[in-house]
């Protein structure tokens, strides 16, 4: 097995090298996502992208959900790799390959790591537009301790 | 006692710092910091809103720091997509 | 880009390419299904395996199930790549690859093109076990007119 | 009229044969087609139960077949997995 299975990094995504890594001969299903950016959003028109984390906490995250993943279905790999710094639009900034027997626990898995890593993972996303920048993400939804639905 | 606070993101542009060193009184707490952190900075949301990692784990803001913590104050995230 | 997106081939899979083929601008998702067969099927220990088409005709329903794709979801690009003839255990049988600008359309059809591979493509597998082989397949779900349950 | 009968998979292997042809009566259809086959050909399943594509599309039973038809019985399809 080439590379770290669950990383973060400056180098381009390989969602090749992602599927290589969670081959397993009891493994019937491997399913892949790939997040890139659009060259839109809402509209308007996004030139570029810049990523930054919070190093070792998004490493550590990132491990959870792995983890996380393993621990609610049966599994036989997980590979998560995020890119961070400049990414013009369409280059990949997530890849994720789940294997597993059958392939309704793969697409699961999948579905929701994507899911949960926007919930826990300190990274953030920067959107440059012509004449602006904004940072992504709503101060409403944000809840990683899961408590603000029980505290009111 | 010292605890380190670090700025990420939107934050870390609106206080145009990454990081800062604050004294912080024995038995703080994150809600405290939280407080004390929406009162120096610029362009912070309402304390109770500050998400706080503490020692690279989220902690809630009842979560007393010790001397040398170091406190992360978590913009909403916003990776993978 | 490169290759044909819907095709039975005798090569190698390359899930990479079928990442490759469905690339686009407006594109945030890409899901991606590899297909592998399995050391064991309930229990027993697979060999090897052999797959079969009836062509043209299995192109034809291969298009097919990309054109439904296409009309129920909002997609931005569509690969489906089959295999033939002898398989290694853990070899790719079939590749999916599906952009979206959200990720739920790319999911959604991924999971659904291969549900309905097999229902309608006319293609088999023979698995080799020790002393043995098998065509797999069951006679009583076959329906690909989806006429049976209405017929009675 | 001439009608191509082409087989596959177990079909073929439990008929010996990949393709036939077969002399019709006019006014054979696709189920008269299956009957046929199911008595002159071992291993099929019941005539009622046999899938039929004519020139590369599924047909119904009462599927009229013409002249130079190539019909193929279809058995249940596994690719993919």
């Amino acid at each position: 097995m080439r590379g770290r299975m669950i990383t973060i990094t400056n180098e381009e995504l390989d969602p090749g090298l992602a599927v290589s890594q969670v081959e397993h001969p009891g493994a019937g299903a491997i399913v892949t996502f790939v997040g890139a950016t659009r060259d839109n959003t809402a509209g308007r028109r996004v030139l570029l992208l810049e990523y930054e984390a919070y190093r070792p906490m998004a490493d550590q995250q990132l491990q959870r959900v792995a983890d996380e993943m393993r621990e609610r279905w049966d599994l036989k790999g997980v590979a998560i790799h995020h890119r961070l710094g400049r990414l013009e639009i369409g280059e990949a900034s997530l890849v994720v390959a789940v294997s597993s027997a059958h392939r309704k626990n793969a697409f699961e898995a999948c579905h929701f790591s994507i899911d949960r890593i926007k919930q826990i993972v300190p990274i953030w996303k920067k959107e440059f537009f012509e004449g602006g920048e904004v940072w992504v993400g709503s101060q409403e939804g944000f809840d990683p301790l899961g408590v603000r639905h029980t505290a009111g | 006692m010292k605890i380190t606070v670090r700025l990420f993101a939107s934050y870390r542009e609106k206080a145009g710092v990454g990081q800062i060193v604050i004294e912080a009184p024995e038995g703080a707490t994150v809600g405290s910091l939280a407080q004390m952190a929406a009162m120096t900075l610029p362009g912070l949301p309402q304390p109770e809103r500050i998400v706080v990692a503490v020692n690279n784990e989220y902690r809630d803001h009842d979560f007393a720091l010790s001397d040398g913590d170091e406190a992360a104050l978590i913009p909403p995230v916003s990776g993978g997509r």
